[in-house]
């Protein structure tokens, strides 16, 4: 295949359809509907299942249903979309069905804007829904790490009979970049042991989240745990860039980590020894490279395009160590590389502190400002 | 006592279907989800398609349907189960989806769904249990709730001018060019649970000819909520409900009334 | 090496198409190309800008506070960029919607009667090819041919009777150097 | 001559709600107030001659408990 | 007022009454529905709006509305509900209009079972919505605090103009203890001057949370948060029992930390010199008094009814300076205070660890013990 | 041309009314949203409630409606505005309360939502507005698009078969006993937007008496997804939508009918 | 002798649908293709004598853009 | 001091009540008390039961693993309680409904033929109320009369003409010590 210019929204959508996605139920939200709408032509092309569904709780539940059957299956939605989802991924996570959800990022609380954000983290990383339950989320910082997670969503997807997201923001949605495309998978001939396709020439098998009898709710809580460990041993996923020689290190998924690499070359540019760490999956967290980085730093830089909520996971690795700072534009503001390049310089500049937290410090270093 | 009949000529009258799983459910004595249940499996029986059916259960005493049921069930989050029957049957057009669904789940929290589902045309069946109240929640007033009824939640009967009217799901329904066969019926004595069982095998029957959505009501008791003896409950659901919930076709499209079953 | 480019207007101006085409041909050329609209409700009948990128090397930031090379096609969009540029920049104004001149002096500018000289040719809806050319005749990043085979590409079909005159706004444009 | 019938209550199934009692139009359905079924109800069965093997106990029956033979040549199919 | 034996969820209902609840809207659900049924008749009677509502979905946005009015307004609802209202929520927290939620949580996830559970701690208190937004969550651990902190519950939500959330499992809202009610406050007469009641003699008033310009969005968010900083400085609430001279420290929320408080009276008759922290305003995060038992401290422990989610908030002030272990009942179970002891002993046998994470060090205790 | 006329002799004749703010709306050009708009703030000036009334925008074209009338206005999650008008009208119930909602907001995602505004007979009005997709969102299929019409997520037109059939909200609402006054509309000329105006005033009429939930559903046009003109999709609206959904009066409680505007 | 009006436009809100065009019965309206509105369309206007005042052109307006004057002894109120 | 009591039996044989009316009367008596049932499907028809803790101080878990006093008013309760009590305690066991003997030798076993009282004093239901009675002789943790002030306050009004009998069975409880 060929490297051609996608829209990341439509990348996705196509990456999808070669993964051998075989049903696909959304609602139109901005800025996740091009996927939405490809997929409206794509699929019927392919006598794939697509349907617009009455809203967002509709599609998560179809969603639900088609994934009982042991297919592949998949919706997209941004933020608002998203909360609506979260009673109907709680069950998907609870009756262990493989669903794939994307989930384009746009500025909030409340109805927000349409612009970047990526202020869900919390919400898709850490359990928006109810229960104990472990989504695997992946985050890419261009079409065709959006493409290539595409495709991995459904595997691991299926692999851990598991909630898998690909979390991004509007801005990587709508931006148009080469990606090369997966070959084309065909769909599924065989369903696993547990799919609920017709009770021919077997049992009866029934896909339910419920277990009335709390000691047996007690073991399904404690499968699902163990199987995260599992995911968390094997599904690690981040990149670095200039992190060898490095003596500062600056972390940020998504856009936001991708405009911090060029706030780092800019920086080396200019002399310092500054490194990028992606993580790729934000959930399961890359706890160890996030280790060997502290390890390694004199001090580190978070940025997100939200109020700090990886900034926590990072800081719970850190075990305040070396000094952390955070830079965050909100609201569906991007930054930009100049503006992480200034904190890149402070950090630098032996400005970074370990009093108090990094959050507080950038607040009244954006007050000061203002 | 027991009565003996000439074992030559004996013959099985009737029998529980295959259908149902042998095992007693977990439904309060004389409740007729049971008698919903069975005639379900007696159709499915008749038709020869247990292998082919898929059932989508809901949130409601019929929660565990699928512990009944000898087919392939799903259980859906409180009142979505016409999505989770639309994602099921997209995917396995071929195979039967139905839902069952107390008043409740389809009418309150699930009125969006079910609705967009019969807008759609899509080919399944919803049996929707209609019992006047919350039957698993302790019983608390229900869409269907009748007016001046006591529950739970309306423990001075039910306010029309605060807490509004019943929903008449059918009618309500009947309205959607998707819907292809809308009726209801009721299970309070033999005649209408005959009649119940005609529809719910003219439900199927739409469902094999692929003309769309189909729903059949059926008005039921809830003894334990109601506070009366299940006799008691028929008898209260035929002078209060029928009256108010009509037993008819409200939507019959043509080719179904071409149906001989 | 990476440059930037902001193409910015009227919706309706062929902005992002444009801009598409910068992507398409520098995609040809084997270059990392990303192309990122401003979306969103200022669409609706306002402004259009998108950001183009070409580089050697993995992209970091599609977008970008101090373009390398802007092409303003009306007023709002000059008055908007114009300060925002780095020094020695290239500046493609479309003159025929701009009544103004450009103030800054570190910056390589190129006037362009885009409006005229399009519908000289025949089209006013050639104004976009018309800058376009004289930002790649100014900017030697990408071949003019290569914006010519991403034209015929991505030109929908119906409209491919057209592509002659295309080029020939293109090349039009390809005349106008800056001082 | 009416047809002759029997029915047989499955106890592990019967809940003794009495919907048979009520529908048996020959009323040769009680309540076994003797007995009681696993589940703790006295269970459903014929408290004397007469039954029919029309099977209008097991349409009403919640439980599918009933089990209805008949003594006839001409045997119909469920209804 | 004397103290009367009051039912959990009643006492809310009541206590919300009494601190001049003008409106309730909810849906039922096991096990909050006493709340709603004492409403259906208490509301009425006193000339109140009640409104049970078609669904979560249809309660939380009834709740919005009133709330736009200026009065004080209320839902309830169990974990699968409350995931249904996480869309509202983020609207409420986004428009800046104050309301009560009472979460009574089961066990999950999906449709799981109606026992006392835990685990909505992350929902809730780390945003199970979109977007960044920061509600005010109380945790009682007995049907007085329910009771008082229900009150608060409105005060608060009025102070900050926020979400306030009043959350406990259960057990809480089955059980009956004494518990003595607030006085019966007088409904308000006076609205602020953000209420939408009507553009009487004033300009006109809007309420929403659009920003579609995103610096406007950006300096919304920055003013929650700014605001958040404040209820961090003024309303963490939290209760200590025997820590005084203590050198292990237990920390647990809600009925965890109840149980624990029998636990911790047991080994203290032991002799073991051990104390129990308990966060009343489990966000606000009583990082402080977390952070004074850690330097007090040899060796701590946390015991929830989930896996471990507040855990994580422990681990983050701890930053591993003294060793922290875990211990949780799932699905449904609430502790035993015998299994709580047996932690105590072991952590007072010096066997807590630095190594690795105390839930995963539980996870192979488990597995140990099966 | 300027004409002028005898300054003695000159009388107004219309002015644009107090009740819209006065600014430029965000509406594109000839979008009938603005005709809506118009409406509402005369009935709303004619009947001297402006600081009575308390609108709920909703999410779709019209989500910046609150910008545009000159009174209290508070902003809906995408279709739950009648359950936040609910939550007003209970605490200040002599206030007049409307919702203002796009086809996908009421008719799609928001169709449980306002089936039990209705059911509950809650006391405020509705205006829908049918223009056959989702404006706000770049002209997706609603459950109004037409069978056959092509949206951008029916780009072959609307396939009946896999997309289903249009819903006629107001016959859909007009089955439930809590809802007094429920009508179609259609503003694609002069009279027939006059029609619409009057139904406005019944609708207000109707909460003014406390007699309920009223629907006021108006075809409206999308010149812009359409990919049309303004007055070409008037004429679109007429010929083609205007015969699937009849501009009717599809209940009308005995009390509204005596009302005299 | 029909009643003479006239129409003023408010350019600030005008956007140039020509709604109003097409309804006008008299056909006296039409888009001003000199003129440029701030928000950059070309507003309605009179284009010649005749206009009756009767106020459909208000009726259809979209933003409602048009005042309507009339010259006459009786005065409706708005319609 | 903390005296905690379990209370089993079906539903229906007012095992809940009996447990409110132990708490209320520890309340009367100024006590700190807590009362928790065991609520949800269980309750359907089929066990019933409640845990009441009486005590000096703030209570903690308002459960408890081994209690120190049992009322199992049936067979299955019995069962399930017995090997969890603590050694010492009080057990009460309905005679009427359970076909087998105490087993452990570390209790105080009151066995009360519940139901024949209840019923020789002329109502079944009060089996609860005879059980009940014997708990607080054996366990003088509250004085009788603050039940029998606890049951005239909380049984509902139109019962209130069995308050006699319900003394009296109360009383007949309360003369069967533990051996
Ligand atoms: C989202 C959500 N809300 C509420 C509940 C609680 N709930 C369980 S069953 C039920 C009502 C069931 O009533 P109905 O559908 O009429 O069925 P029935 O029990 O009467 O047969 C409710 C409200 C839930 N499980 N999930
Ligand atoms: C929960 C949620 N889902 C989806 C959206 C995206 N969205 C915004 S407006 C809209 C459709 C509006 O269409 P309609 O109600 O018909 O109004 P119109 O714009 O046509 O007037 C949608 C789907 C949203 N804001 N929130
Ligand atoms: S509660 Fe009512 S509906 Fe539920 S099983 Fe019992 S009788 Fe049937
Ligand atoms: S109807 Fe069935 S369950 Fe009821 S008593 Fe008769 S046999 Fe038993
Ligand atoms: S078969 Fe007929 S007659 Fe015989 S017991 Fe049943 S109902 Fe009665
Ligand atoms: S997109 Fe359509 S509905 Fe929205 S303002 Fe434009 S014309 Fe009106
Ligand atoms: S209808 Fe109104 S907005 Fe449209 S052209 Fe006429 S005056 Fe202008
Ligand atoms: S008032 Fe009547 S005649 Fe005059 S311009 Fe308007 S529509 Fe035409
Ligand atoms: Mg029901
Ligand atoms: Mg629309």
């Amino acid at each position: 295949m060929a490297r051609e210019l996608w829209k990341g929204n439509e990348a996705i959508a196509e990456a999808a359809v070669r993964a051998g996605c075989q049903a696909y139920f959304g609602y139109p939200i901005t800025p996740q509907t091009e996927l939405l709408e490809y997929m409206s032509r794509r699929m019927p092309e392919l006598g794939r299942a697509f349907v617009q569904a009455e809203s967002e709780l509709g599609a998560v539940n179809m969603v639900y249903g088609a994934a009982c059957t042991g297919v592949r299956v998949m919706s997209s939605s941004s933020s608002p979309g998203v909360s609506l989802m979260m009673e109907g991924i709680s069950y998907i996570a609870g009756t262990e069905v493989p669903a794939v959800l994307v989930d384009v990022m746009r500025g909030g609380p409340g109805l927000g804007n349409i612009a970047p954000a990526q202020a869900d983290y919390n919400q898709i990383v850490h359990g928006g829904g109810h229960g104990d339950y472990y989504p695997i989320v992946l985050a890419p910082a261009s079409v065709q790490e959006a493409v290539d997670l595409t495709v991995l969503a459904f595997d691991l997807a299926e692999k851990y009979r598991s909630v898998t997201v690909v979390l991004l923001d509007g801005s990587l949605g709508q931006m148009m970049e080469p990606a090369e495309m997966p070959p084309m998978q065909p769909l599924k001939k065989e369903f696993p042991a547990w799919a609920t396709r017709g009770a021919e020439n077997r049992e009866r098998r029934m896909l339910s989240s419920i277990y009335l009898n709390p000691p047996d709710q007690e073991v399904t809580n404690l499968r699902l745990l163990r199987r995260w460990k599992e995911v968390e041993a094997n599904e690690v996923r981040f990149k670095t860039y200039y992190l060898e020689d490095a003596e500062y290190v600056v972390m940020g998924f998504g856009s936001a980590g991708r405009v911090a690499l060029s706030a780092v070359r800019a920086a080396r540019a200019e002399g310092i020894k500054v490194g990028l760490l992606r993580p790729i999956t934000v959930s399961p967290f890359p706890v160890q490279a996030v280790d060997a980085a502290v390890r390694q730093c004199k001090a580190g830089l978070v940025v997100e395009m939200n109020a700090g909520q990886m900034l926590e996971d990072v800081l719970r690795v850190n075990n305040n160590r070396i000094p952390f700072e955070f830079f965050a534009r909100m609201g569906g503001i991007v930054p930009f590389p100049d503006e992480i390049l200034a904190e890149i310089r402070r950090l630098a500049q032996g400005k970074a502190s370990l009093e108090g937290h990094p959050r507080d410090r950038w607040l009244e270093r954006v007050a000061a400002q203002a | 006592m027991t009565t003996t009949l000439d074992p030559e000529l004996e013959q099985l009258v009737y029998e529980r279907p295959d259908s149902l799983v042998d095992c007693a459910t977990h439904y309060c004595p004389g409740c007729t989800h049971g008698v919903a249940h069975r005639l379900i499996a007696e159709v499915i029986d008749e038709m020869g398609i247990r292998e082919k059916t898929i059932g989508v259960a809901s949130v409601g005493c019929s929660v565990f349907a699928y512990n009944y049921f000898n087919f392939d069930f799903v259980q859906a989050p409180h009142g979505r189960a016409p999505a989770m029957a639309t994602g099921v049957k997209r995917v396995l057009p071929d195979r039967f989806v139905i839902t069952y669904q107390g008043d409740g789940d389809m009418a309150s929290i699930g009125m969006a769904e079910v609705v967009h589902a019969a807008a759609r045309g899509e080919n399944i069946c919803v049996f929707f249990i209609n019992n006047a109240n919350y039957g698993m929640t302790g019983g608390q007033m229900a869409p269907t709730t009748l007016p001046g009824q006591k529950t739970s939640s309306s423990p001075s009967g039910r306010d029309i001018e605060t807490q509004g009217y019943p929903i008449r799901a059918a009618e309500l329904l009947a309205t959607l060019d998707g819907a292809s066969y809308v009726v209801r019926r009721s299970l309070h004595d033999p005649k209408n649970i005959r009649l119940a069982k005609k529809a719910i095998r003219t439900a199927f029957e739409v469902q094999a000819r692929g003309l769309g959505f189909s729903m059949v009501e059926m008005l039921s008791i809830c003894p334990t909520n109601w506070g009366m003896t299940p006799l008691q409950s028929l008898q209260w659901l035929e002078e209060k409900m029928v009256p108010y919930y009509a037993l008819n076709d409200f939507k019959v499209h043509p080719a179904v009334a071409e149906i001989r079953i | 090496m990476q440059t930037d480019i902001i193409i910015a207007g009227f919706g309706g101006q062929g902005v992002l198409f444009a801009g598409q085409l910068l992507a398409y041909a520098g995609l040809g050329e084997g270059k990392e190309v990303t192309w990122i609209p401003s979306y969103g409700p200022e669409m609706r009948g306002g402004t259009a800008n998108c950001t183009v990128i070409i580089a050697d090397e993995e992209i970091g930031s599609p977008m970008v506070r101090n373009p390398q090379a802007v092409i303003a096609m009306n007023r709002p969009s000059l008055d908007k960029y114009e300060p925002l540029m780095r020094p020695g920049g290239l500046l493609v104004v479309n003159a025929s919607m701009v009544d103004r001149k450009v103030k800054r002096t570190d910056l390589r500018v190129v006037e362009v009667p885009a409006n005229e000289i399009a519908e000289s040719l025949g089209d006013k809806r050639m104004t976009n090819m018309v800058l376009l050319g004289s930002l790649i005749a100014n900017l030697p990043i990408i071949q003019l041919t290569s914006i010519e085979t991403a034209l015929k590409e991505h030109l929908p079909e119906r409209h491919h009777r057209l592509l002659p005159q295309n080029y020939q706004a293109l090349a039009k444009g390809a005349e106008l150097l800056a001082a | 001559m009416p047809p002759k019938g029997r029915i047989e209550v499955n106890e592990l199934l019967c809940k003794g709600c009495e919907l048979c009692v009520g529908a048996c139009p020959q009323k040769v359905i009680a309540l076994d107030m003797d007995r009681i079924t696993p589940k703790g109800y006295h269970p459903a069965s014929l408290i004397s001659d007469g039954c029919t093997g029309c099977g209008i106990c097991a349409v009403v029956c919640p439980e599918a408990a009933i089990t209805v033979f008949r003594e006839t040549i001409k045997v119909r199919a469920n209804q």
